[in-house]
């Protein structure tokens, strides 16, 4: 599964993208969060404030309880500013 | 049929030549609403607004706050192009057309498009200043969060 | 000082002249909305609207809806422009620009402005049809006097 | 004074406008619609719907009960329908 992110969570965790392979147990938006922060500092700093991120499956808006299991792009991002 | 153009680019665009379009021929267009959004100049002064997005996601989201509109409203046409990249102030950064019988049905899916678009579509400012340092990102506005709520006492938000 | 400038006139605008010069170098503007009213083709078909206006009191009305538009939402400047004479299907017969920083005061201004202007300034349409008969008057729309109900709520009426 | 007309209450009238004497009795404009409706039949058709004629002192929106006595021009016209 390819992961994206963008803006400042970008920024955070210092890459654009990355492929990551999941363990079985993670199975919603907000498990992947919780091993994500386990990895490394920019991770816990990119999420640091958990209800300000969203997050995205195949390109469509989802929610923390949104099951990843069959997503081949989850992207994660700070609330939008566009317009 | 209803005409929904949707556009994420890079290049600026002319209003003109989108209005032109979208009326081409037809005699049946009472009213035409165009809304451009620009770049700001800000204390301390900006040299450029970087625009980053989301490549797919954005033209999908945005086709989608188009067609929602398209329901909610006797149109005939939408016409929107957001750009991305770094964005000097007085430039454009977003176009929305909208064509209609009516002055009504014009006026409520722009802004309808407008406001959803804000808050959808996956686009995030930075600010460059003029001295070379690069600044932060522009955090949401709380008002853009309120002017959604206009839409709910008719009809149930998008998904 | 906000910029409000009105015409009426016989001959045809240039929305995109009258953006530039409403524009001019600012970089404060965030926020451009431009309405442009057009003659709808009709059944039976149409060879023109005929627009007969009052001199002197149309310019003096509209520039009154304008000045009231300034004093309410905080816009930069409002271009407003009426055409007299005939008009065939398909051509523009108002134009209303407003800047703003923001986009809910241009909105707002500028459908503010147009439901006033409808119902307050000297104009009247008269139909002439394509197989020579001169038609009759357009009558007003009980939907352009609801259209400044909601303006009732936040301020009084015009005097 | 003068008095002008527009839209279909000039054409039933069948005049763009015209000088008018006027009585000293004749004081707001509802009474000077009176008066206009007693001068002939073009004046009658014209304000048969009263109600729906709108009238305009020195060029600024008057009611019915304005007052006329200082006034220079005065109109008569149906419901507008610009824009």
């Amino acid at each position: 599964m390819k992961a994206v992110y963008f803006a400042w969570v970008r920024e955070r965790i210092g890459l654009a993208e990355e492929e990551l392979s999941l363990p079985e147990e993670v199975k919603t938006v907000s498990e992947l969060v919780d091993w994500l922060v386990a990895r490394g500092e920019g991770y816990a700093l990119a999420f640091e404030n958990r209800q300000s991120i969203r997050a995205a499956i195949d390109k469509r808006h989802a929610s923390a309880h949104s099951l990843i299991a069959s997503a081949r792009e989850i992207a994660f991002f700070p609330p939008m500013t566009g317009g | 049929m209803v005409a929904l153009k949707v556009s994420v680019q890079l290049e600026d665009f002319s209003a003109q030549e989108e209005e032109k379009c979208l009326l081409s021929d037809r005699r049946d267009i009472g009213a035409l609403i165009s809304f451009i959004g620009l770049c700001r100049d800000e204390e301390p002064p900006l040299s450029a607004l970087e625009l980053e997005h989301y490549p797919g996601m954005a033209e999908a989201e945005i086709a989608a706050v188009a067609k929602e509109a398209s329901l909610r409203w006797p149109i005939f046409g939408a016409t929107i192009i957001h750009r991305y990249g770094m964005i000097k102030p007085g430039a454009q950064i977003v176009l929305t057309l909208v064509a209609a019988a009516h002055r009504e049905a014009a006026f409520a899916s722009a802004q309808f498009i407008m406001d959803y678009l804000k808050t959808r579509a996956p686009f995030w400012k930075k600010r460059h200043f003029s001295d070379g340092t690069e600044g932060d990102w522009v955090a949401p506005k709380i008002e853009d969060d309120l002017a959604l709520d206009r839409w709910l006492e008719t009809k149930p938000p998008l998904p």
